[in-house]
């Protein structure tokens, strides 16, 4: 177990310490990579907490997808954003003020935490023993049926989420010709060839 | 697998059902069925909020429970259900818009409203902070894209992206609050809150908890400390889409406001209702003092929206049921008032397009004598002077704060009134006694129908006001 | 002290090991499916192929190594020289991950992961960011359009890649590779692999993985005739063999996972007496070499897409074919009753 | 629980081997390898001029398009994973239960295709 403990410590001081570069980091590109680093980390403490499915699909989707799109943004968007932070440093007191703020709510929040009996107690479907079940079985037993209405709610965001990807970025080119592979496949010899006989000297 | 889930137990969710399974069948036929079904789109998403509300109203009283207690319908949502498809409803009217505006002919506004107001009624059932947190998305993801949805204009391109930022640093709250409360309380149902609360051995956390999902909540209502994006969003948003955020999703967020409050929180009442009375004098003073200098309407409407959500707080920070009652009377009653109070902004439009200064409002009274006079009572309402409803409304919640023994609040209340009643008479000024603008261009037949009905509902509600009144009497009396 | 020694120092021993060994199979491996996929292309052209270095060629990959390390390595003035050093590495780690979980037979593995297949699906899915770095840092526009390209081919296959992965899962009910390729296993022997009821998946999976390896005919990334060499333009020496080596690394996955998830894994075609005394690891091979051969004979006639083309597949044949499939696999397991419990 | 992470430690045994070779690899050319940079070798590579701007550019806004569907239709498969594992214990409501969410996605994908967001020009 101290192992895991290494890993432990090792996970969680990497995932802070590359959260920290993300908005430390100079050049926006970097500041993504470090985020990746810190979802990967994170993925690490799911997998350690007994979370293996979730930690896959950490993976998958925000560092496959989430972070791809991401790094399109920052990459390729040719956004001067040293010009954008040079405001940014006015609002520092704030910010620090709310992120202090914040730490010593979680700080108290945590401090007094205990597990009750009315916390496990309350559970609505405790994590079956990992032994019996893994727990991708676990989750898709109770998601489809138990949790029924927030899956169709999720469908339906993600519907939203579609419907509006397309109206805020969806333009046509005027005048683009495109392939269209059914007309081509449809072509017969009788509509694409005409016989004619041309006359000597006289063309059609 | 589970035998709770048979379709029986379907049935109060149905006007939901009938919401999304609209939505979807409109987005096929518009996007198939060429350019006249894409403008029948309006009037075909009217029908189906219809169709819903109609089958709010057919699951008659009593409680209903779906999907083991995350969904509730009772007399409480029924109300709020069907003032908010209402609103949507209105808010599609004003957005009928014949001449040429550079959005129209765009059949995905409609499909969004209708898929947002599905979003509102899950939260307004919401007796869990799952639901709570899924209805709050789904109403926010569609009100993000419609409040961008003009892409050439760099204003609706400008509120779009602040009302995503701020809706999503929100969103990031509410999500920190539902994850301390769910590891303190174990649960996420409201009533396992309430009793987890109740044990009394849960600590701060769960107050911590509690304080962050409200204030992912007052971003919603736009009550004071988080009431930034307010007047940008309105100011940059087309005007047909304030209209629409200014109305149906102030009633929903209220709504889910309300039912955590006083069905998760209720063990700790004595702790949020401080932090409601704070947000709720604040809200106030804001909405009485920032609205004096505006110049343009819309910001205008901004704060005057943040000043009566802060009076409907009133109402919730008594914490009993007189208190919801006066909630629930008031949304219904600022919902009527802003639409109407937005269909003559929408009016105003003169050749060169629509304009939205205060100025342009000048000599009204002598240009179209029939909408100064609509819009005045609108504005005195507004402003809460008797007999008009905006006057009851106030009346119901100061009143429940006197019983509750909130004196000061009840007090403060009637002097940020008094203060608000200030800019809503300069433009009744403004209309009767400037010199005269040039002329707008007549009003559109919608516009006119939906200023008509809020404006006879805020004159005549005092002869008969019976039936709202109870109706939100039983609503409020659900909750406890 | 002999404590540490029994539960750490030597179970540690023990996995490394094993990761060296499976790693040096693996290199080796694909030096030789190197030199496959060149010969045999070679064939097809009517070539010889590599025939100079050792017996036959058989020695030619190992030239092109030495030759690589002893090269001059060069970062241009103008790159992000971290991210553009960076990016080899990714890729080839990244490649190189993926086989901790691919058992090659029965209980060869060296994690035997409850969530194999989804974690070779996370890597695959990782696989974009190599390119992308390389062609972010290179600072330079042939890398940065083939970047361009490659990020969106790869993302628009991955879909149809997880449907299919999605409607084995359903005939296996489990996500360890172990368990699909026991799935399989029945009396019917070649006939009980899922390659027969799940032909159409099959098919959009080996193609999906031939776009998702960037490999011919959709090797946009690269077009040597209208991007030059793609992201890899300005890499040389051994950070450009580590993007080769990525790349046929994950080739070589790809036929693994095609062998894992539709041919069986290492059983036996015919479950009779002399096929099933020849060791798992054997079959395993020798499918994986005829996918592979697949491969390479794709590459050598098959001529190269164009980008809309590449799209239109993905997004609209692949994309709605195997969500129907989903469905309709889904329905048939359910009617049946086949599905597993 | 252990038994779950003594899964998973061959797997950081493994990677860390891997990542030992690649960054071997990486290496070994700083080494061994005759190095002389000259400014002509180390400039970006435009065939055979100079470069005429800078590499970083605004591109077509298809590309982000592109993303964000992969994003919608990655979360789609992850939610299929979990579902697809269980089939066989969850029955006709988990069929169906999958059926409508797939249907509602299959709406956005068919609007998708009618607006011309899968063309590429």
């Amino acid at each position: 177990m101290t192992l895991a403990a290494l890993f432990f410590y090792g996970f969680a001081s990497v995932c802070v310490a590359s959260a920290f570069m993300v908005i430390a980091a100079r050049n926006p590109v970097h500041s993504v990579l470090f985020l990746i680093l810190a979802f990967v980390n994170a993925a690490g403490l799911f997998i350690l907490a007994g979370a293996e499915f979730l930690a896959m699909i950490l993976v998958v989707v925000y560092v496959g997808a989430v972070a791809v799109l991401f790094l399109f943004v920052v990459m390729m968007l040719d956004v001067d954003f040293a010009e954008l932070r040079r405001g940014s440093l006015t609002y520092l007191p704030v910010g620090a003020l709310v992120g202090v703020v914040l730490l010593v709510e979680l700080v108290l929040a945590l401090g007094s935490w205990v597990v009750t009996g009315g916390v496990t107690r309350n559970l609505a479907a405790p994590t079956p023993p990992l032994a019996t079940l893994t727990n991708t079985e676990a989750l898709g037993l109770v998601l489809y049926t138990r949790y029924v209405y927030f899956f169709q709610i999720a469908g339906i965001v993600l519907l939203v989420a579609m419907i509006g990807a397309i109206v805020l970025t969806l333009r046509h080119k005027p005048k683009v010709k495109r392939q269209i592979v059914a007309d081509q496949v449809r072509r017969t010899k009788a509509s694409a060839i005409e016989v004619r006989q041309v006359r000597p000297g006289q063309g059609l | 697998m589970d035998q709770a889930f048979d379709l029986p137990g379907l049935y109060p969710v149905l006007p939901e059902i009938a919401l999304v399974g609209g939505a979807m069948a409109l987005l096929m036929l518009a996007a198939f069925g060429g350019a006249r079904a894409a403008g029948a789109s309006n009037w075909l998403a009217i029908v189906v909020l219809g169709l819903a509300a109609v089958l709010v109203v057919a699951t008659g009283t009593g409680k209903y429970e779906a999907f083991a207690g995350s969904f509730v319908l009772d007399d409480f949502a029924r109300f709020m259900k069907i003032v908010t498809l209402v609103g949507s409803a209105a808010a599609i009217l004003l957005a009928q818009e014949s001449v040429g505006d550079q959005a129209r002919g765009q059949y995905e506004y409609s499909v969004l409203i209708l898929l947002s107001t599905a979003g509102m009624m899950v939260m307004i059932s919401a007796a869990d902070l799952i639901a709570l947190y899924l209805g709050l998305e789904l109403m926010s993801l569609a009100l993000y894209v419609i409040a961008a949805s003009e892409r050439d204009s760099l204003r609706s391109s400008e509120a779009g992206l602040k009302y995503f930022v701020l809706g999503a640093l929100s969103s990031g709250m509410l999500l920190y609050g539902s994850s301390l409360v769910y590891g303190f309380s174990g649960t996420v149902g409201f009533a396992g809150i309430a009793r987890a609360l109740a044990g009394g051995d849960s600590g701060i956390g769960l107050t911590i908890g509690l304080v962050f999902i409200f204030a992912g909540l007052c971003f919603k209502v736009s009550a004071v400390p988080f009431h930034m994006w307010t007047p940008d969003v309105y100011e940059g948003a087309p005007t047909y889409v304030t209209a629409f955020f200014a109305a149906a999703p102030k009633v929903a967020a209220m709504a889910v406001f309300m039912r955590t409050a006083t069905n998760a929180f209720a063990p700790i009442v004595v702790q949020w209702q401080q932090i409601i009375v704070f947000v709720a004098i604040a809200s106030m003073a804001l909405g009485a003092f920032a609205a004096i200098g505006q110049t343009n309407i819309k910001r205008l409407m901004a704060y005057s929206s943040i000043g009566h959500m802060g009076f409907a707080l009133v109402g919730l920070s008594a914490a009993t049921p007189e208190g919801l009652q006066g909630v629930a009377i008031y949304m219904a009653i600022y919902m009527a008032m802003t639409l109407g109070a937005f269909a003559c902004i929408l009016a105003m439009r003169r050749a060169d397009g629509a304009v939205e200064q205060i100025a342009d409002l000048a000599g009204l009274a002598r240009r179209s004598p029939t909408v100064a006079f609509f819009l005045a009572m609108l504005l005195f309402s507004l402003a809460g002077i008797p007999p008009l409803a905006g006057f009851f409304a106030k009346f119901y919640v100061f009143l429940a704060a006197i019983k509750a023994g909130l004196y000061a609040l009840a007090v403060i209340g009637v002097i940020t009134s008094v203060i608000g009643a200030y800019y809503y008479l300069l433009i009744i000024k403004v209309m009767y006694f400037d010199e005269p603008a040039p002329a707008f261009e007549p009003m559109r037949g919608e516009l006119r129908m939906v200023l008509g009905v809020s404006g006879l509902f805020v004159l005549l509600f005092f002869i008969y006001p019976r039936p709202v009144v109870e109706a939100a009497a039983l609503a409020a009396k659900s909750l406890f | 002290m002999a404590q540490l020694w029994s539960d750490y120092v030597w179970p540690l021993t023990v996995m490394v090991a094993q990761s060296v060994l499976l790693l040096v199979v693996l290199l080796l491996a694909v030096a030789y499916v190197l030199y496959a996929d060149r010969k045999v292309w070679a064939a097809v052209q009517l070539r010889r192929g590599p025939n100079v270095v050792g017996p036959w060629g058989l020695l030619q990959s190992f030239a092109d190594l030495l030759k690589f390390v002893v090269k001059e390595p060069t970062i241009p003035d103008s790159a992000n020289k971290g991210v553009f050093l960076l990016a080899p590495l990714v890729t080839c780690v990244l490649a190189l991950a993926a086989w901790a979980v691919i058992p090659v037979n029965a209980g060869w593995v060296i994690a035997d992961l409850n969530v194999g297949i989804l974690y070779v699906f996370a890597i695959s899915s990782l696989m974009v960011y190599g390119i992308i770095m390389g062609g972010w840092a290179s600072n330079s526009k042939y890398p940065f359009l083939s970047a361009l390209r490659s990020a969106a081919q790869m993302v628009s296959y991955e879909v149809s890649i997880g449907f299919v992965m999605i409607t084995v899962l359903l005939c296996v009910g489990s996500l360890n590779l172990t368990d699909i390729v026991d799935a399989q296993d029945s009396q019917w022997g070649l006939f009980g692999w899922f390659w027969l009821p799940l032909f159409p998946m099959f098919a959009i999976f080996f193609i999906s993985a031939l776009a998702e390896t960037n490999r011919p005919p959709f090797d946009l990334v690269e077009a040597e005739s209208e991007l030059v060499a793609g992201f890899m333009v300005e890499y040389g020496s051994t950070p450009y063999m580590m993007f080769m080596l990525g790349e046929y690394v994950a080739i070589v996955t790809m036929c693994a996972m095609c062998t894992i998830l539709f041919m069986g894994g290492w059983l036996p075609p015919i479950p009779v007496a002399p096929f099933t005394w020849v060791p798992g690891v054997v079959w395993f091979a020798l499918k994986a070499l005829a996918v592979f051969f697949m491969f390479a004979m794709v590459k050598a006639f098959v001529p190269r897409y164009r980008y809309d083309q590449l799209m239109r597949l993905g997004w609209k044949v692949f994309l709605p074919l195997s969500l129907a499939m989903v469905a309709i696999v889904a329905a048939v397991l359910q009617l049946t009753g086949l599905a597993p419990r | 629980m252990n038994d779950l992470l003594q899964d998973y430690l061959p797997l950081a045994v493994f990677l860390g081997v891997a990542m030992a070779i690649g960054l071997a690899l990486l290496v070994a050319p700083f080494v061994v390898a005759y190095r002389r940079p000259d400014p002509e070798k180390l400039s970006a590579y435009e065939c055979g001029f100079n470069a005429f701007d800078d590499a970083r550019m605004k591109f077509d806004v298809r590309f982000y398009l592109v993303a964000i569907l992969f994003i919608i239709f990655d979360l789609e498969v992850s939610f299929l994973f979990p579902w697809a594992v269980a089939f066989g214990e969850l029955g006709w409501f988990g069929f169906w239960s999958m059926m409508v969410f797939l249907a509602v996605l299959t709406v956005g994908f068919a609007y998708e295709w009618k607006k011309g967001a899968l063309e590429w020009d």
